[in-house]
């Protein structure tokens, strides 16, 4: 059998490269100038996308939640306090482990379904001021999440899935952890953008909030922003993840009158 | 084991304890006061499996894809067409899933070695793969794969080439010249028994979604995607018509584990944890067996093998209805253009 | 990493509660820096800073590659960051893979802005020989040789002075008739072209101690740290990059103060800096 | 490609087949290592640390109860060779030089004196110009010499080669690179003990003398270079140490004043440790 066959694939939508760009080249000047011009998906400036949550789809787990934002689909699941792995040190106080996984079919072109290490990093961040480590020492809490299909603004959707699963799963925490980015195009800022507009961004931000203590535990920030326009984008964030966070609790309330 | 039997005889034990922890402490004890009503703890018969669920076009970047519920168990099924240059000696076929396996990091754990061996040899045969990532069960730890998905990527890829269900030539494009590559991945969301059951319905489901892309034949030889509805088309469409590939007699599979002379069909995690041995047949649309598969465990009379044979065959009566109905209703957000 | 007693947990957080920290310095005071230019001959450029005992060298060289599709009309910079064990024990074998991939994030975050370019430390443009065909590949690679707390602004700092000393060697191009086969190139080795590295922001961190926050934490301080802010800033007193490391939650106002403190920190942080590197060229 | 100038005798990069490349050895670079030093063979430039002896870290070796374990990591930095391929960690080359260090160094460490005890070697290697074997064990021979490690001698090491049918001391990359014999000798210096031989190439009994032999010369050279440098160090940290008044630091004088600090904090504190969480 030659093995030429193997190779030789590529995904056939190269052609389309071409015309793509310059289709995005043009919205990215639209959204950079004018300030109503309408995104992609007719949402406004300041629209979050429908977010469908929901906890439960895998019962092995101790706690797990789904969650839909748009074309972005991330499940999380939460295996309860375990002993941590060997090589693990004694520590008095609980430990967090946090794996952020895509699958292979998650973007356009096929990826290798590889653990991304970036967003496992910063999952763990965002999550390890709001959980209170010290009702569980010795062991570990394990939070994995996978990506079913990438559609842009992925982190802040797994963070906030993640804190579903931990109240799901009953883990002590000292409030939940709801999380938006912002794009910045020239002066418009827009929140919770596609994969299409991240990938003409002039610059991003992301929050992730504790609503009630009113607390940021993690804060990111590229590209050049002027003190102002921080300010207000941050603002903009934490009053979008209150919202989140009011639809985070309906979930679990429905949740929990379901398990009656 | 038997000592602490007589204990739970007499209802000393059990009695004042909660069942929960009766059931954590004693699992096999609780499995078999059940079975000797011959009940199951999820309130089953022993015969009768869980109700099974499909949606087609559940992930929306991929050409075909479908989500299946056995009970609790869901897997995710999702092909990806490439185009590559047909091999020599079958220049009109397409293949499945050519799956190359690259390990990013140089170090593997031993288990890992006999897993890149392993790829190597299906490396140029066609392969399917099975991911369990870490969400699914709290048996897998990430980096280090489950050691039954291995298996599964086999049987299950063995088992679609094997039932004749696919007709190759169908993936071709231009004989000799560029012919189609599917990327088969399935997922396991959740894993609560009968694994393989379940991957294997998934499987056939995002076959029978599959949606061949308008591709064109571009002046350097390279395949491209038309639009699908622009207007002005530099270069004649080559497959207008080979749109969906038909399904012919779809395998099915029926896992039961054998438990002391009973047999309890399509087993939850709990069950299989609990009972070394189980069977799996497989038998396509017109009753034949395509294979069956016991690895190990007690020795099993022919009777008992017979009785599974029946089981899996009324459970597929039952289940044609399923699979037929949703080869045709094909879902309604799938036929967006995927780029 | 770091054992501390007690004893030494008060007395550490004691001494910034007074604005006087366990070497005598302020709460808003940087270690005495000492930067070197060219330390690696085989690279466009190289630089090492010493800020107080932590020591880290930064390397930029270039290759020729070919630009991405999504900008062909800019060069490609990627940068990479690796802790030696000489550092400290722990970061043996793969020990050091998380911290290195934490600050080779952070280091990309400030320095290379947005998807689209915009607020880049580099000109990503001037990188670029034959539109679409060939341009500059950028390999800024850090080493942290000793590590004594603050690894990422040493880090920026090296990364901004490498830049300055780094020389990418004028190239003509022959451009043959056939459009889609690789034009030769060949690379003059006497005339280099600076890149102007006035834009390249400047990483201070603030690490919050009990109520008060302090500059240029040495390992001990970061040991008792609740939480930190690292911000970017470049001349023009524009943000260009911001993380927030530590677990404990900040209220924002809290931030949008730290934030103010650094830009005006930076200033002066960026002029000793520049001092620095103008010495640096003469010793050189 | 001619290595030896047939006319005048001299190398590519202008030295003389006999000749060793600039020599510069620094000790004390890494402040947080109990002993650490750099050192520099020409454009090959190498810092070695060592953390020891201290307590055995993995639980898995068995831990012999009589002799300390030492153990060395040998690392190249990324931009160390000219072509710059992100190598992956614990590739055969570096494990083999880790391996050759550890054996050289543990001939020369009194292992007994520190029983149940670890010693770490760690080398970083920042630019490699051909010979960075011989410029490893040197710096780390430093670097032990700077933790207070009893070692039986300094141990040096230097490479030699043969090519155009002369012996030549000291190979840099090209000359290392050209396919020629490459010997790499490591001593014990005043013992005048061969610790290390490693010679890859065939060789004729009496050229293998003759290059061996100038090789032994070259660990000579570095070894007076290395006792020039220990002394020197001692002299600094000597006076350091007795305080004259005309030397004393700046350093030393924060240290006083924090003394100072103190004895005013400590009322402070009683009274404000209440408020302070």
């Amino acid at each position: 059998m030659s093995a030429a066959a193997t190779t030789g694939t590529y995904s056939p939508a190269a052609s389309a490269g071409e015309k793509r760009r310059e289709r995005k080249e043009e919205l990215r000047r639209h959204l950079a100038e004018d300030a109503d011009w309408p995104r992609a998906d007719g949402r406004s400036f300041h629209d979050c996308r429908p977010a469908f949550m929901q906890t439960g789809p895998t019962t092995a787990a101790s706690g797990s939640a789904y969650a839909e934002f748009g074309k972005t689909k991330v499940i999380v699941s939460v295996f309860g306090p375990r002993e941590s792995k060997k090589t693990m040190m004694y520590s008095d106080t609980g430990r967090l482990n946090c794996n952020v996984s895509y699958t292979t079919f998650a973007t356009p072109i096929r990826g290798q379904g590889t653990d991304n290490k970036e967003y496992s990093a910063m999952l763990h961040k965002a999550l390890e001021g709001a959980v209170m480590l010290h009702t569980f020492p010795k062991t570990t809490v394990d939070v994995f999440a996978l990506v079913l299909e990438s559609g842009g603004s992925d982190l802040p959707i797994i963070i906030s899935c993640a804190s579903l699963a931990l109240a799901d799963a009953g883990i002590m925490m000292y409030d939940l952890v709801t999380s938006v980015s912002v794009s910045c195009f020239g002066k418009n800022i827009i929140i919770d953008p596609t994969s299409d507009e991240e990938a003409w961004q002039d610059g991003s931000l992301m929050v992730a909030y504790m609503p009630a203590r009113k607390e940021i535990t993690q804060l990111t920030l590229t590209g050049e922003w002027s003190d102002g326009k921080i300010t207000n984008a941050v603002e903009l964030c934490m009053d979008a993840c209150t919202k989140l966070c009011d639809i985070l609790r309906e979930r679990l309330k429905d949740a929990s009158s379901l398990a009656e | 084991m038997a000592a602490e039997m007589e204990a739970t005889e007499t209802g000393g034990l059990a009695g004042e304890m909660e069942v929960e922890a009766y059931r954590r402490l004693f699992p096999l004890a609780f499995l078999e006061r059940h079975l000797r009503e011959s009940v199951r703890p999820d309130a089953r018969r022993t015969d009768e499996a869980r109700p099974i669920t499909v949606a087609l076009g559940a992930v929306s970047s991929a050409h075909g894809s479908a989500l299946v519920r056995l009970g609790d168990t869901a897997m995710l099924a999702s092909i990806k067409l490439e185009v590559m240059s047909p091999s020599y000696e079958a220049p009109d076929e397409g293949s499945v899933g050519l799956f190359a396996v690259d390990f990013p990091c140089i170090c593997v754990a031993p288990f890992q070695v006999i897993w890149l061996i392993y790829s190597c040899v299906a490396w140029y045969s066609a392969a399917v793969e099975f991911h369990m990532p870490p969400i699914c069960s709290p048996v897998v730890r990430p980096g280090r794969p489950a050691e039954v998905a291995p298996v599964i990527s086999k049987t299950l890829e063995d088992i679609l080439m094997s039932s004749g269900m696919l007709n190759l030539k169908e993936l071709c494009l231009i004989s000799g010249k560029a012919s189609w590559l599917a990327y088969l991945d399935v997922y396991c969301l959740n894993a609560d028994g009968s694994l393989f059951d379940a991957a294997l319905i998934s499987a056939v489901a995002a076959f029978t979604h599959l949606e061949i892309p308008l591709v064109s034949v571009g002046d350097d030889g390279r395949v491209f995607t038309v639009g699908g509805n622009e207007g002005k088309i530099k270069y004649e469409v080559v497959n207008r018509e080979k749109r969906k590939i038909t399904v012919t007699n779809i395998p099915f599979s029926l896992t039961c584990a054998l438990h002391k002379d009973n047999i309890l069909a399509d087993p939850t995690a709990e069950e299989e944890s609990i009972i070394e041995t189980s069977m799996t047949v497989v038998l396509d649309s017109s009753d034949q067996i395509v294979s069956i598969q016991k690895f190990g465990g007690a020795v099993t009379s022919m009777a008992t093998i017979k009785d599974c044979i029946s089981l899996a065959k009324d459970r597929r009566k039952k289940l044609r209805g399923i699979l037929s109905v949703e080869a045709m209703e094909v879902d309604s957000h799938s036929s967006d253009s995927v780029n | 990493m770091v054992g501390l007693s007690e004893g030494e947990k008060h007395f550490i957080r004691g001494g910034i509660a007074q604005d006087l920290r366990a070497d005598g310095r302020r709460r808003l005071q940087f270690r005495a820096m000492s930067v070197e230019t060219g330390v690696i001959p085989q690279a466009n450029g190289s630089a090492r800073v010493r800020l107080g005992s932590t020591e880290v060298i930064a390397s930029v060289k270039a290759e020729l590659g070919k630009p991405s599709i999504l900008h062909p009309d800019k060069g490609k910079v990627s940068i990479f960051v690796d802790c030696s064990p000489t550092a400290a024990p722990m970061f043996e074998g793969r020990g050091s893979e998380d911290l290195s991939a934490e600050l080779s994030v952070a280091l990309q975050r400030c320095l290379l802005g947005g998807k689209s370019g915009a607020g880049a430390a580099i000109d990503l443009s001037s990188l670029i020989v034959v539109d679409g065909k060939v341009c500059w590949d950028l390999y800024i690679d850090g080493l942290v040789v000793s590590s004594d707390g603050n690894l990422l602004d040493a880090l920026a700092a090296a990364i901004k002075v490498a830049l300055s000393d780094t020389g990418i060697p004028r190239v003509n191009v022959s451009l043959s008739a056939a459009t889609d086969e690789e034009p030769e190139v060949d690379v003059s080795d006497d005339e280099f072209l600076q890149f102007d590295t006035s834009s390249v922001p400047v990483i201070v961190t603030l690490t919050k101690v009990g109520k008060h926050y302090i500059v240029d934490a040495t390992s001990e301080e970061e040991s008792q740290m609740s939480s930190a802010v690292s911000v970017s800033v470049n001349r023009h007193r524009q943000i260009c990059g911001l993380t927030k490391r530590g677990g404990a939650g900040l209220d924002a106002s809290v931030i949008f103060d730290m934030i103010s403190v650094a830009k005006h920190v930076s200033q002066q942080f960026m002029s000793v800096l520049d001092s620095d590197i103008a010495a640096a060229e003469e010793a050189e | 490609m001619e290595y030896v100038n047939p006319l005048t005798g001299f190398r590519v990069d202008g030295r003389r087949p006999n000749e060793m490349r600039q020599l510069k050895g620094e000790v004390g670079v890494v402040a947080r290592a109990d002993g650490s030093a750099m050192f520099e063979m020409g454009n090959t430039r190498v810092i070695a640390a060592v953390y020891g002896p201290r307590e055995v870290q993995i639980k898995g070796q068995q831990v012999s109860s009589e002799e300390a374990l030492v153990r060395c990591e040998y690392r190249m930095a990324d931009f160390s060779t000219g072509d710059r391929r992100r190598k992956p960690k614990g590739d055969r080359r570096s494990t083999e030089i880790s391996l050759v260090i550890r054996q050289t160094m543990e001939a020369s460490i009194l292992t007994h004196l520190m029983p149940r005890s670890q010693i770490d070697i760690f080398v970083q290697v920042l630019q490699a110009d051909g010979g960075t074997r011989a410029a490893c064990i040197n710096a780390a021979t430093l670097a032990l010499a700077d933790a207070g490690i009893p070692m039986r001698d300094i141990v040096t090491s230097c490479s030699a080669g043969y090519l155009c049918s002369t012996p030549l001391l000291d190979l840099n990359y090209i000359e290392d690179s050209a396919g020629g014999p490459d010997v790499t000798v490591g001593i014990l210096a005043k013992m005048d003990k061969v610790t290390l031989l490693q010679m890859d190439a065939k060789l004729p009994m009496d050229t293998f003398e003759t290059v061996m032999e100038l090789a032994i010369e070259g660990c000579k050279a570095i070894a007076k270079y290395i006792r020039e440098v220990l002394l020197e160090n001692t002299k600094r940290l000597e006076c350091q140490r007795c305080l004259r008044p005309d030397f004393v630091s700046g350093h030393f004088l924060q240290q006083t004043y924090m003394y100072r600090a103190i004895f005013v904090e400590i009322k402070a504190y009683k009274a404000a440790f209440g408020s302070e969480d």
